[in-house]
């Protein structure tokens, strides 16, 4: 478009300002830039015991925190961060029996507020997040995991697990609940108290991490600033996040160079490809699978008034197959995503460890085999209506509304109603156990290790396995419940990895989701920005700023 | 008094008489309204919008299974106007905007025409029970009305569907909880301006029962401004029913000019400017076309306002 | 001229000076329907110091004629399509500057001398050497120098023709400030030429031609304050006076009221109050007293013969109540679908009507004498005045018509000294030269 | 002594108003489903949502939910807005200057052109101005204002790249103080003219989008009561006093004709709290509008109850000015009859 022209206006403004400002002197000394990041949600509270994941908080907490271990830019492979070294089997640091964990720490770290960091704070960090057990938080990950901790000595700490578990130290990285606050300054401000949440800890960070929190206008704007004194590699700018702007007007302030980042999504990668001084950065995939749920565990009399489906319907695996295949993947991908995205088999997302591709996914639209399933069902004739509840307004929506139309090309007879409501009716909706909806979309949480996955979405035990009653579904429950067990406590790489595979493969026969896609991490940067990298195991949106350099 | 009994029985006459003026008085007020070109203008445009509606099954393929879904066409995303199958361009998620404005015309009519007469019935009764009733009931029926006068009306439609959920079912019952009041007001207004009137208390002395007073004497009297009202309200109500699934209260997909003008914004800082300018130019041309024949009306009943 | 005219209806014997003079006045109004003519060539002369009554049923016209004078017809849809209405204003008598000399007839003012020739005579003035205007050609800033100072009017129902947003005192204040702003500004003690922006800005106030800045530096400046104070008050007596003359009790509070805060008897004394302000040379009276009590009606005829009287102004009354007429002036136009159908002294039209028209009008009063249930009437209804042809305009109603009515227009011709009439019963001999005009 | 008791009186109901308002809000939100959704992440489980439930008393029965919220609100708590993922109380200060600032501008914008187009259009009765501007009145009051809006930005943004959309540059806002909210008072205040021009050059088109409509109605109605008002014998009492036209139009003609007008300003202010979210959207203007748009979508419910409040209390209270205003311009007004 005509974008040229708009920026021809902008010198004058900005001569003008230009001039005011040098002559207050408000430009004059800071050598440091800021980058502005224009951001999607802004954070409900800074305290990592409390902030959701996924939520706006845990991008900021991330950058003024450390965690004992990190993920770097390249792989999923962990790195030493407040702990000298990752624990291992051959480094000893984990026990022969797989159960206890010992951290070396880090020494002559001090907190923001200038106390010494030592093995107390991590201890403290770790009780505080358990003892107060938020709703809002993931508290869960570690208190269902840690049977013990302990403080050996000033820098370091041990652990002790209820069972073998691969995944853990996939949880001393989360920024939400594995963070490491002073512990000092907790006290000196509240303290801990169960399910009450910590006011001075919201709204004042004080972390170890390579940023400090330097001023937050609520609704506007919250402003890190590089922490000089911090023990690794020192951050290059400031960073401001600037909130409350719609995705679309985001993508303006980028083109018109207010913004260094922006959180986007692919569908709005169209208007900026080509655009002078925005790079768009398209590689790699979130590790959010786009899913829609099918709940076999219905109770009599809750459906929306218009669905026709009995309420074993999902029970049917013929069904959820047919669901699977009669999805148009290519218009989702190729469409809505335009082309950011990549059909995505079951719960053990491209680019976490074990991903087998060699096994079969659901990737193309099979309208014949769809058929041939829902006849075979005995649903064909009579046909169904079933109400899809989902977030209004969406991407998730979009999803629907392919499937909706996938569905009902297929057999006049087959209705799906696409129930979009409001984001807090739908959390609602969802809070319900058991959840008063025959189908819903959404997309899943980030995890870094499979068997987050495989435990939280395919599981029969598992946290939607026992609202969704997967039970009454799977062919053989036990059977996938005992694999996805295995594959959690398996410490043997390779093994591990075939039983991944395998566990690909049983869910693909026996599908518990419909998954539209994985979605693209794309996102677009002005050029000044060097160093960009994206690593979808950091918090949304998948940056971490201490790593760019802004050049102007 | 029965009116049988009653030996100052109104003769049957008169009334004949006064329904001979009232048809003669129809045809004059009929030649007045034609008589204005803005007035003509405008129920073109209605005749036209009414046809689109009527013909839409014609005039496009209707969408399997409900026509009042948008039709997807998910390989053509975006599409400028001109392009083959899609003459006005298609949406973000692929809709025919031609569709949109076709089958949005269904949508809008049933939304102007529920919403009317719902609210003119329920307005008209609760006005007229306030004004004939008088007194305490009148009160407290005023007492309500003043408690929903003391919102602009979009604000409370927009606050109750946003509670009753996004779709389009919601927008309409919204609405019809916000718009009676006005019609309550006018019409009790003018049910205690007519009630003064000689002929009414004329007709009480002769007997008749107060229902029949009502129905003959005073209804007819007191529904000019109620007619006039409700003719403007058929396009302000599509107006304020498009903001309404403009701001996201509507279920996405529907064919309604409203989510039409709101899907597409987002597309015209890129220069997609279809799919918001289409749908959005019907809804001025269908508010503007009972404006104008509201005001036609107007000026016909109470030449007062002529030429203004 | 009228020898036999009563003392109580002039004081003082008048030469006859015409002051006003109306000839071929036409006044259309466009419709939808057509051209219609409410005023189609009117002649009629106004005598200084004269009552002259303007009768005629509603729509003749009498009212668009009245009107004609201070041009305040709306035009379009009016349209002014011909004639003239001569006005001769007056001054102050050089000689006696007002006290009343010989020259003037004691009235203390003479016509204004021709401002070309300065009295002498030229051909502006037809020799005459009075300044004489044509109200329907002059400037528009001229006409306003005329309106309300010299030509006032008094309209028909003062609850509609007073602001009812504005005090009695801001309205009446309006025409001093308008006409008389030279002397309040002389009563504050600023010369007309005084120079200076001080004295500018008080001068723009004091003829409401004041800028936005000009009331800031009044309440800036202390000096200019005090001046200010002194026009307003200087303003408020001459208000004062002008209420009580019309025999206003308390107008100090009255000037502070709003119109809807008075009776209607004081508003229209108000009215009365606000066209005598200036002394103007001529009033037009529009049916001053229709929308009164017949009570007030009488006591404020009296005051308007009494303070005409006691001026010397001439006054057009226009009326369609007879008796009122007959009460008040001291002649008579009679008025018929825009014409003008019969004029003349008020005893002897009264006692001697000579058009068919003017003896229905008559016979149609009720008097002490009339049976009960024998009201007369006109038969037939006025015609429609659009597009008329060559023909009498009462033909239709008149007993008497007969050949020439129908097909030929009869004009005004006299009958005997000082009175007029058309009518072919009175003038057989066809002059329809109006017809083919 | 008249008009003061019928403030008082006024201002004595207003409160009775606003409680029968917030109850009937509020007990239609809590029909609709308890608020608890915007406290909650679509993962929590039942035991968590139970949990968040105490916390803000959405345990308790109705009545008694009403009486904390009333007690919040007496308290200046309004609640937690999940949009703006911050107290409402926080919140909603800026949001209010930002609407604000953009309504008065455009009811500046409303008020002055509507009776400048009224007083130009009634005086030339008939005449091309006038038929220009009955067009456009009619025009723009069946005008959809988002629509309106989005045509504007087609045109002005995304062309023409003439204005911005939303409220400010970064860069100069952040370099001034913000005492008050106004960007245009805190500019005046700042001494920043850079300032000044770019909270002017954002407020344009939000501004003539917003003020359009009510230009239209006003002018309407101007034009209408002004060719009454015309046709009254005292404008030609006006002129028989030998005032020039000027006068008799500004002092008498036009002085009662605003009479009426007035009355339509009022309706005017309704008209403007309601586009407010329809502009606001559209041109990404940070206020209450967009936040109530973005409430009402996400099912945030304290936002929706403290901005229905709001919008009404101001509601009120501007139709109250407006009765004051209508009894000061015409003394036969005798108000609360």
């Amino acid at each position: 478009m005509n974008f040229e022209r708009r920026l021809e206006l902008r010198p004058l403004v900005v001569t003008t300002a230009i001039g005011l400002l040098f002559a207050t002197g408000a430009f004059a000394q800071d050598m440091r830039d800021t980058i502005v990041h224009g951001a999607d949600e802004e954070p409900a509270t800074l305290d990592p015991s409390q902030v959701e994941p996924g939520a706006g908080g845990e991008a900021v907490i991330f950058h003024v925190y450390d965690r004992l271990l990190t993920v770097g830019a390249d792989s999923a492979d962990l790195l030493p961060s407040l702990a000298t070294e990752v624990p291992t089997r051959d480094n000893g640091l984990i026990s022969e029996d797989g159960l206890t964990y010992t951290f070396p720490l880090r020494e002559g770290v001090v907190f923001h507020d200038g106390t010494p960091f030592t093995a107390d704070d991590v201890m403290y960090s770790w009780d505080r997040v358990i003892e107060m057990a938020m709703p809002e938080g993931a508290s869960d990950i570690l208190s269902d995991k840690i049977a013990e901790m302990r403080v050996v000595d000033d820098f370091t700490f041990e652990v002790t697990l209820n069972q073998i578990d691969a995944s853990f130290l996939y949880s001393s990285v989360l920024p939400m609940t594995a963070s490491i606050v002073s512990q000092d300054a907790v006290e000196a401000n509240g303290g801990v108290a169960e399910g009450e949440p910590n006011e001075f800890l919201s709204g004042n960070p004080v972390g170890t991490g390579p940023y400090q929190l330097a001023g937050w206008n609520r609704t506007e704007n919250l402003t890190i600033e590089v922490n000089d004194g911090y023990w690794g590699t020192p951050a290059f700018d400031n960073v401001r996040w600037e909130f409350g702007l719609d995705p679309d007007v985001r993508v303006l302030g980028l083109r018109a160079g207010e913004f260094d980042t922006v959180e986007t999504d692919p569908s709005y990668i169209a208007d900026l490809e080509g655009v002078e001084g925005v790079i768009v950065y398209g590689e790699g995939l979130l590790l959010e699978p786009l899913h829609i749920g099918f709940n076999l565990n219905i109770p009599e009399g809750v459906l929306p008034s218009g669905d026709t489906i009995p309420l074993d319907f999902f029970h049917d695996v013929r069904i959820r197959k047919a669901f699977n295949y009669a999805f148009d993947y290519n218009a989702f991908v190729n469409g809505a995503l335009a082309g950011f995205g990549q059909v995505n088999p079951h719960y053990v997302p491209i680019g976490v460890f074990g991903y087998d591709p060699e096994a079969p996914i659901y990737d193309t639209q099979d309208l014949a085999e769809a058929e041939r399933l829902f006849r075979e069902a005995g649903v064909w004739d009579e046909g169904f209506t079933v109400s899809v509840v989902v977030e209004s307004g969406s991407l998730f929506e979009i999803q629907c509304l392919i499937l909706k139309d996938s569905i009902e090309r297929l057999n006049p007879n087959f209705r799906i109603n696409v129930a979009g409501v409001a984001e807090a009716v739908f959390d609602e909706a969802l809070a319900q156990s058991p959840v008063e909806y025959a189908m819903w979309a959404k997309n899943g949480d980030p995890a870094a290790d499979p068997s987050a996955y495989l435990e939280t979405y395919a599981h029969p035990d598992g946290e939607w396995g026992e609202v969704h009653g997967f039970a009454n579904g799977y062919a053989d429950p036990e059977a996938v419940g005992a694999l996805i067990d295995a594959i959690a406590q398996e410490l043997d790489p390779a093994t591990r990895a075939d039983l991944i595979g395998e566990a690909q493969r049983v869910l693909y026969d026996d599908p518990m989701w419909l998954i539209g896609a994985q979605e693209g991490a794309v996102t677009a940067y002005r050029d000044t920005i060097k160093g960009m990298v994206i690593q979808p195991l950091w918090p949304r949106p998948s940056m971490n700023f201490a790593l760019y350099d802004k050049q102007n | 008094m029965t009116d049988a009994s009653s030996p100052l029985r109104r003769p049957s006459l008169p009334r004949e008489t006064a329904l001979r003026v009232r048809m003669r008085r129809s045809g004059e007020l009929a030649v007045k309204i034609l008589s204005n070109p803005t007035t003509i203008f405008g129920f073109v445009i209605i005749l036209l919008m009414l046809s689109m509606a009527l013909f839409a099954p014609w005039l496009t393929t209707p969408n399997a299974p409900d026509p009042y879904q948008m039709p997807r066409d998910w390989g053509a995303l975006r599409m400028p106007p001109g392009t083959p199958n899609h003459p006005l361009g298609t949406t973000n998620t692929g809709g025919d905007v031609l569709y949109g404005i076709i089958w949005g015309s269904r949508t809008s009519l049933q939304l102007s025409i529920i919403v009317v007469s719902v609210t003119v019935v329920i307005g008209t009764a609760i006005g007229s029970i306030a004004g004939m009733v008088g007194g305490k009931i009148d009160e407290i029926l005023m007492r309500i009305v003043d408690v929903f006068l003391s919102i602009p009306e979009l604000i409370f439609a927009l606050a109750i569907a946003a509670i009753l959920g996004p779709s389009f079912t919601n927008i309409i019952l919204s609405l019809c909880l916000v718009f009676w009041v006005k019609y309550a007001r006018i019409m009790r207004a003018q049910i205690i301006l007519v009630k003064q009137n000689d002929y009414v208390d004329a007709a009480r002395i002769m007997g008749d029962s107060r229902l029949n007073i009502y129905f003959r004497d005073i209804l007819p009297n007191a529904a000019t401004p109620v007619i006039v009202q409700a003719t403007l309200d058929m396009g302000a109500i599509v107006l304020i029913g498009a903001t309404l699934s403009f701001i996201g209260l509507a279920e996405s997909g529907i064919a309604e000019w409203g989510v039409l003008v709101s899907e597409g914004q987002a597309g015209i800082a890129s220069g997609r400017w279809w799919a918001s300018t289409f749908p959005g130019l019907m809804i001025f041309l269908w508010a503007l076309a009972f404006n104008l024949v509201g005001d036609g009306l107007r000026d016909a009943l109470d030449p007062r306002t002529e030429g203004r | 001229m009228s020898m036999e005219m009563s003392d109580t209806k002039s004081a003082r014997p008048v030469t006859p000076v015409t002051i006003a003079s109306v000839r071929g006045l036409k006044v259309h109004f466009q419709s939808k329907a057509g051209r219609v003519h409410a005023v189609d060539g009117v002649d009629f002369d106004v005598r200084d110091g004269e009552t002259l009554g303007l009768v005629g049923e509603t729509g003749c016209g009498k009212s668009v004629t009245g009107r004609a004078f201070l041009r305040l017809l709306p035009v379009p849809p009016g349209i002014l399509a011909g004639g003239s209405v001569m006005f001769r204003p007056q001054t102050t008598c050089p000689d006696c500057q007002g006290d009343g000399c010989e020259r003037c007839d004691d009235s203390g003012r003479r016509p204004a001398p021709c401002p070309k020739c300065r009295g002498q005579g030229c051909t502006t003035c037809d020799q005459t050497g009075i300044e004489s205007l044509d109200l329907l050609t002059i400037s528009d800033a001229r006409m306003r120098d005329i309106r309300g100072d010299r030509i006032a009017m008094i309209f028909q129902d003062p609850s509609k023709a007073l602001n009812p947003t504005l005090t009695i005192g801001e309205q009446l204040g309006e025409v001093f400030l308008q006409h008389r702003h030279a002397d309040l500004l002389a009563a504050a003690g600023i010369a007309e030429d005084q120079p200076g922006w001080q004295a500018s800005a008080l001068r723009r106030l004091a003829s409401q031609q004041d800028r936005g800045t000009d009331r800031l530096l009044v309440k800036l400046s202390g000096a200019m304050r005090r001046k200010h104070r002194a026009i307003r008050q200087a303003l408020d007596e001459r208000i004062a006076a002008a209420l009580s003359e019309t025999q206003i009790p308390n107008p100090q509070r009255v000037m502070q009221s709003f119109p809807h805060e008075l009776s209607g008897g004081m508003r229209q004394r108000v009215m009365i109050a606000q066209a005598l302000a200036c002394d103007p040379d001529l009033i037009i009276a529009d049916e001053p007293t229709t929308a009164l009590d017949v009570t007030v009606q009488a006591r404020i005829l009296d005051l308007v013969r009494q303070l005409q009287t006691s001026r010397g102004s001439s006054v057009i009354y226009i009326s369609h109540d007879l008796s009122v007429v007959r009460h008040i002036c001291d002649r008579v136009a009679v008025m018929y679908a825009g014409r003008v159908v019969e004029i003349g002294d008020v005893e002897q039209l009264f006692t001697n009507p000579r058009h068919p028209y003017t003896q229905g009008l008559l016979a149609a009063v009720p008097t002490t004498r009339t049976p009960r249930g024998q009201l007369a009437a006109i038969p037939g209804s006025v015609p429609e005045l659009i597009d008329p042809g060559p023909s009498c305009r009462f033909a239709d109603r008149c007993a008497k018509a007969h050949g020439p009515c129908a097909s030929h227009d009869p004009a005004l011709q006299p009958v005997s000294a000082g009175h007029d009439v058309a009518c072919f019963l009175e003038h057989p001999i066809t002059t329809a030269s109006r017809a083919r005009a | 002594m008249q008009l003061r008791d019928y403030i008082i009186r006024r201002l004595i109901v207003l409160p009775i108003l606003l409680l029968g308002v917030s109850i009937i809000v509020f007990s239609l939100t809590r029909i609709a489903g308890s608020p608890v959704g915007v406290y909650l992440s679509h993962e929590m489980s039942a035991a968590e949502v139970l949990q968040i439930e105490q916390r803000f008393n959405l345990d308790k029965p109705l009545p008694v939910q009403y009486f904390y919220w009333l007690k919040g609100v007496f308290q200046g708590d309004f609640g937690w807005s999940g949009v703006a993922s911050a107290p409402v109380a926080d919140v909603f200060p800026a949001k209010f200057a930002a609407t604000m600032e953009l309504s008065i501008t455009s009811a500046i914008v409303a008020v002055a052109l509507g009776l400048w187009l009224g007083t130009y259009a009634g005086v030339r009765r008939n005449k091309m101005p006038d038929h220009i501007t009955r067009i456009v009145a009619v025009s723009a009051a069946s005008l959809p204002l988002f629509w309106f809006g989005i045509l504007l930005l087609i045109v002005f943004w995304a062309n023409l790249g003439w204005f911005p959309v939303g409220r400010s540059t970064n860069d100069i806002w952040e370099s001034i103080a913000h005492p008050t909210g106004f960007y245009i008072i805190d500019s005046i205040l700042a001494g920043s003219l850079t300032a000044l021009l770019d909270a002017l050059w954002h407020l344009v088109l939000p501004s003539i989008t917003l003020g359009f409509g009510g230009v239209a109605i006003i002018a309407r109605m101007m034009r209408s009561s002004l060719i009454e008002e015309l046709q009254q014998d005292y404008v030609d009492a006006a002129r028989a006093k030998g005032l020039p036209e000027r006068l008799v139009l500004k002092r008498h003609a036009k002085r009662n004709a605003l009479v009426p007008t007035v009355t339509v300003i009022g309706l005017t202010i309704a008209f403007l709290m309601q586009g407010a979210i329809a502009a606001e959207i559209i041109f990404r203007w940070p206020g209450l509008g967009r936040w109530m748009a973005d409430a009402v979508v996400r099912g945030d419910q304290a936002t929706i109850m403290t901005y229905v409040l709001f919008t009404s209390v101001l509601f009120l209270l501007a139709n109250l000015v407006v009765d004051i205003i209508y009894a000061k311009l015409d003394p036969r007004v005798r108000l609360g009859d």
